[in-house]
């Protein structure tokens, strides 16, 4: 995409007489500062001030409501105050990986974006290997959290640090089986390509298509959580145990990049369900708006990061409502359970595309009635319980 | 069973180790010999139909005119709902007594807190270490002739004016 | 005008990126900073194999060596005793074998890059390589790749065994 | 270790070996619940001892009595035990009370059951909300919280304060109940009601939770009553002793209340998820006992007649009374004069927080934070 539009804007003369090269460098660096400062640090920026609501509203507070309309600035409010702190550095901390870690920890981040998807033409690099790629490069996100816990010289970091580790890297492997079950029915790696597989149908999406990659959904969901060190498994940073792990140390713009990373990753773990299991931007062809690319593409768009925020929201759920697991839990967790099911959800999903490599619709079906089924059950419930508490309903997000 | 009786049981069984009983006071109390204080609690705790098994509360009380720290044991039986008060006198300038650590386990840190506060030892205590004050503080704070140090570690504790 | 070319300069950054941490990685005092000078070498590493159009290795080199074992590493090193002294150090050891073994795998190198046949390759579009990647390892290779499995897990155990207290004692 | 309800077997320690770690956690800690210092020597994850530390928050109360008098050492009760503040007033008020032989008039006593009960809840929705706080939970917190926020209204409209009341006077209570008070009380009950089920369905029957909770730090009967653990936490082991029912003091003999245990039902009996059900349901009684209250409060003064300048005859006395940590035993020597001669008081605390370096051997890290809250460990209480 990008590499067409740059040719484009060449053949229009707009760099003039530069190299081939040479332009190509500073499209792709136009286009990385384009999407970090306009997509990805507002992405995690806003994701705190939705939190912060969505909390408020959970726990029954107000929150934050007054920097700008409905609070909305409150973001750039904290971010601002944490760019301008003063940076303590402890004594005994190695200062240079002290400084280090924060830009490792964002490098994997943000790079991540690259192979993001946000509309059928809405992406910097369509990547062959998209999924892969995004897949490692959020890995270096443990090496900076590992690094930010050893120098900081204090032993709740490093605790922190070796939590984060041992939680990241065991809870990779049935991530990536899980992942690798959808790449086994669609025979790629691109996430443009997985996400045309799919369409806008709920059927045709890969969370419904046979009952492995059902389990598999919840499993990837549950091993995403743990990688991004979300409730219930914040341990790296186990604020009643660990003081905050390996941020203990870090204040400042520092603290802020190490937020930024834990707030952005939350869009990145939605996205990544989305693109895989949930129809990533597929929309229906509604004509008034679809004729043209822009209409199209910024449906999809509003599709893509609705979804996600969706996921986001739910994350946030989850976050408000339950408690920590322990780490024996953890291990338990990933090795004893989640391990085995992605195996067998594997293994199962390898054998359903043997079987029907073009998918079998009544089981595409079945499966989406038992989906909603399940939701609408999950409504009840909650239905029930807010009857029997009597609790009172506000259901304005505003006030 | 009441305080009589309980004195009369112990009288039988420990002698002249019971140095005196007053019965006629809010909570009757035992005065014992604060040698025999660790036998005498054993012995109320297994012993049949007394069975004192928590010792709800134990404290020093440092009677300077009288010359002698007072700790005072206050028994309570779950099984059986009585009370009893048993009252060990050590002198100021060496107190020494026996500790009941082995009997209840509540009394390792009543007994250092006591330690602590007003310099009994405790012989066969297995942690005599200080409780609330730290550990280089000198003198025994709740002691009647304890007067406060000017200055802790150069800071002072004293100030100029209340409202500064 | 001439048209120049970002490739060489791109290829001898990585490959400067790359000699400077593993040099790093060879001479640091600090363990922890040979582990964190390693994740340069290999991720300089991966910047060539995507400069060679081999993007698929240059994307497992990262998932599996810097998300994988250079984590291990930095695990193991976090683990290891007096961790909190800021003078762990690796000292070098035994430096005459050393020299003699480097003289004499410099030599082999030197002589192999002496010797070789040094052909130029036309550039070609990159294509994805997955597909040829899988299929060897699945069809012609498939004993080795097995056999790997094999000494990874032979390694796995020998790593328990020499780990475990009571068989040491 | 049970987790989602599948038995698991974990090896706590052992194995591979490792070196000792010594963790200094506290005295500035997120869940020390005041200023606690624990000296942690950990395996791993895995703690060898946790020795605490204690005095961080000794404010030597004991020695202040001494030279501020009977009457004047009121307020200085209600920083023994901040949290539950009105029981430290309410024993002080009935050691004194018993050494001077005064009389307490029937309303009085009721104004007190009804502080101090609403004080214990307040105390319990505290504790469990932090319990789960510090398990990692933090809505269920909030919502304790609202719930006590509007118990702390109602005792700003009996006394003019939020957390030192300074309420009870020696011979009973400083001044009657504002007028309305039962209807805002029993309104407050009535909402109290369904918020509790809420927290039911919310926590008590979450399974991390449970999880996190089910066997940990378990404390059998013996145990408990050799280290003389006293209120919910005595109960959650399976010990039904309370002061209130067992020792009557005050008018509690004229209300009628069910003494909770721990029954297991996450584990087994004595462990942290007991001593949460037992304060969860003492919650319930206590909101029993004031419905009674208001019933049964009688016309009347409610302070009796007691000398500004009192003298106390010579002799020394001890009152037991349940606060919202248990057994709290006062007592108190006099020598004739106006000015205690010395007072004592163990609380509940103080006995919990000892227990804790029995405990800690083979539990997580995580454990300890668990258990800490679980024993309701308020740090003013241990040091005073």
């Amino acid at each position: 995409m990008l590499q067409e539009f740059i040719d484009s804007l060449i053949a229009d003369g707009l760099f003039g007489g530069l190299p081939r090269d040479v332009a190509y460098l500073i499209g792709m660096l136009a286009a990385g500062a384009l999407v970090v400062f306009g997509f990805v640090l507002n992405v995690a920026g806003i994701t705190t001030f939705v939190e912060r609501r969505v909390w408020a509203r959970i726990q029954s507070r107000v929150g934050p409501n007054r920097v700008g309309p409905q609070g909305v600035l409150q973001w750039l409010a904290d971010g601002l105050k944490l760019l301008m702190k003063e940076e303590a550095i402890p004594f005994a901390a190695d200062a240079r990986l002290f400084k280090l870690a924060p830009f490792i920890v964002t490098i994997g981040f943000i790079t991540a974006f690259v192979a993001m998807p946000f509309s059928s033409a809405l992406i910097v690099a369509d990547l062959n290997l998209g999924i892969l790629y995004i897949t490692s490069m959020t890995s270096l996100v443990v090496v900076g959290i590992m690094v930010a816990g050893w120098a900081s010289n204090n032993k709740w970091s490093l605790i922190g640090g070796i939590r984060a580790a041992a939680q990241i890297v065991s809870y990779e492997i049935p991530a990536a089986l899980s992942i690798f079950t959808v790449i086994l029915i669609t025979g790629t790696l691109s996430m443009q390509s997985i996400i045309q597989q799919q369409s806008w149908l709920p059927w045709d999406w890969f969370i419904f298509h046979n009952p492995f990659t059902f389990i598999g959904f919840f499993v990837t969901f549950v091993a995403l959580l743990a990688e991004g060190n979300r409730t219930p498994f914040d341990l790296p940073e186990a604020e009643s145990e660990l003081v905050a792990g390996f941020v203990t140390e870090y204040s400042g713009a520092r603290y802020l990049f190490f937020f930024l990373v834990e707030w952005g990753n939350l869009y990145v773990i939605s996205a990544i369900l989305v693109t895989l299991f949930l129809g990533g931007w597929q929309v229906p062809m509604i004509p008034v708006i679809t004729d043209s690319a822009f209409g199209l593409n910024l449906l999809q768009a509003l599709t893509f990061v609705g979804k996600s925020y969706f996921g986001v929201i739910l994350i946030m759920w989850i976050r408000a409502t339950l408690p920590r697991i322990r780490v024996d839990q953890l291990m338990t967790t990933c090795w004893k359970y989640l391990l085995p099911i992605s195996f067998a959800n594997f293994m199962g999903t390898a054998l359903w595309v043997l079987i029907w490599p073009d998918g079998f619709l009544p089981a595409e079906l079945l499966m989406t009635a038992l989906g909603f089924g399940l939701v609408g059950y999950f409504f009840y419930r909650v239905a029930y319980h807010l009857r029997r508490s009597g609790a009172q309903i506000t259901l304005s997000p505003l006030s | 069973m009441d305080a009589a009786s309980i004195h009369s049981r112990l009288r039988e069984k420990f002698g002249d180790k019971i140095l005196s009983a007053e019965a006629s006071v809010k909570d009757p109390f035992l005065v014992v010999d604060a040698a025999a204080i660790r036998d005498i609690c054993a012995y109320l705790r297994d012993a049949e139909g007394l069975q004192f098994d928590v010792l709800t509360n134990q404290s020093g009380v440092d009677y300077r005119e009288q010359g002698y720290i007072e700790v005072v044991y206050h028994l309570y039986s779950y099984a059986h709902r009585h009370y009893a008060v048993l009252k060990a006198r050590v002198p100021r300038d060496a107190p020494v007594l026996p500790s009941v650590v082995t009997v209840w386990k509540a009394a390792n840190w009543l007994e250092r807190e006591i330690y602590d506060l007003l310099g009994v030892d405790f012989t066969g205590h297995p942690d005599l270490r200080r409780l609330l004050m730290p550990e280089d503080w000198v003198g025994y704070p709740l002691r009647k002739d304890f007067v406060e140090p000017e200055e802790y570690h150069g800071i002072s504790t004293s100030r100029e004016s209340l409202l500064r | 005008m001439t048209e120049i070319s970002l490739f060489p300069i791109v290829f001898y950054a990585l490959a400067a990126v790359t000699v400077v941490s593993a040099l790093g990685v060879a001479f640091s005092n600090n363990i922890f900073y040979s582990a964190i000078a390693l994740m340069g070498t290999l991720l300089g590493a991966a910047g060539l194999y995507v400069m060679l159009a081999a993007d698929f290795v240059a994307v497992v080199q990262i998932f599996v060596y810097v998300g994988g074992i250079l984590v291990l590493t930095l695990f193991a090193i976090n683990l290891t005793s007096r961790i909190g002294d800021v003078s762990i150090s690796n000292r070098s050891l035994g430096r005459f074998p050393a020299f003699v073994a480097l003289a004499l795998s410099g030599g082999v190198m030197v002589r192999a890059i002496r010797e070789a046949s040094w052909n130029m390759v036309e550039v070609r579009e990159a294509v994805p390589t997955i597909n040829g990647i899988g299929n060897a390892f699945l069809t012609e290779y498939i004993l080795p790749f097995e056999l790997a499995s094999l000494v990874l897990l032979a390694a796995l155990v020998g790593a328990v065994v020499l780990s475990r207290k009571e068989l040491r004692d | 270790m049970s987790i989602a309800g599948f038995e698991v077997e974990v090896d706590r320690g052992g194995g591979l070996e490792t070196e000792e770690m010594t963790l200094n956690m506290g005295p500035q800690h997120p869940s020390t619940h005041g200023v606690l210092r624990f000296v942690v020597k950990a395996d791993g994850e895995v703690m060898r001892r946790a020795i605490p530390d204690v005095g961080y928050l000794h404010r030597s109360i004991e020695k202040i009595s001494e030279k501020v008098g009977w009457h004047g050492f009121m307020p200085y009760t209600d920083r023994v035990d901040y949290v539950a503040a009105m029981f430290c007033n309410q024993g002080w008020g009935m050691v004194t009370e018993k050494l001077a032989d005064i009389e307490v008039p029937k309303r009085g006593e009721y104004c007190r059951v009804i502080a101090a009960e609403l004080n214990r809840i307040s105390s319990h929705l505290l504790s469990i909300g932090t319990m789960i706080l510090d398990i990692g939970a933090i809505t269920p917190f909030f919502h304790a919280f609202r719930e006590r926020e509007k118990i702390n209204d109602l005792l700003e409209e009996l006394c003019g304060a939020r957390l030192t009341y300074n309420y009870m006077r020696i011979g009973g209570v400083a001044w009657d109940l504002p007028p309305g008070y039962e209807e805002s009380v029993l309104a407050f009950l009535s909402q109290l009601e369904p918020m509790l089920d809420e927290f039911n369905t919310l926590v008590s029957d979450n399974t991390l939770f449970r999880g996190r909770c089910a066997k940990v730090a378990t404390i059998s009967a013996e145990q408990a009553i050799s280290y003389n653990l006293v209120g919910p936490n005595l109960r959650a082991s399976g010990v039904r002793y309370d002061v209130r029912r067992d020792e009557p003091y005050s008018v509690y003999p004229e209300l009628e209340f069910d003494v909770p245990i721990g029954l297991g039902m996450a584990g087994e009996v004595g462990d942290s998820f007991d001593r949460y059900w037992v304060r969860f349901v003492e919650i319930k009684e206590s909101m029993k006992i004031l419905r009674q209250c208001f019933r049964q409060i009688p016309a009347g003064p409610v302070v009796a007649k007691v000398p500004r300048k009192l003298k106390p005859q010579e002799g020394d006395a001890q009152i037991r009374i349940e606060s919202a940590r248990g057994d709290m035993s006062w007592y108190a020597v006099s020598d004739g004069s106006e000015f205690p001669y010395r007072c004592k008081v163990r609380t509940g605390s103080f006995a919990a927080m000892s227990i804790i370096e029995e405990l800690s051997p083979g539990l997580m890290l995580a454990d300890l934070v668990t258990v800490i809250a679980s024993l309701d460990i308020v740090a003013p209480e241990v040091d005073r």
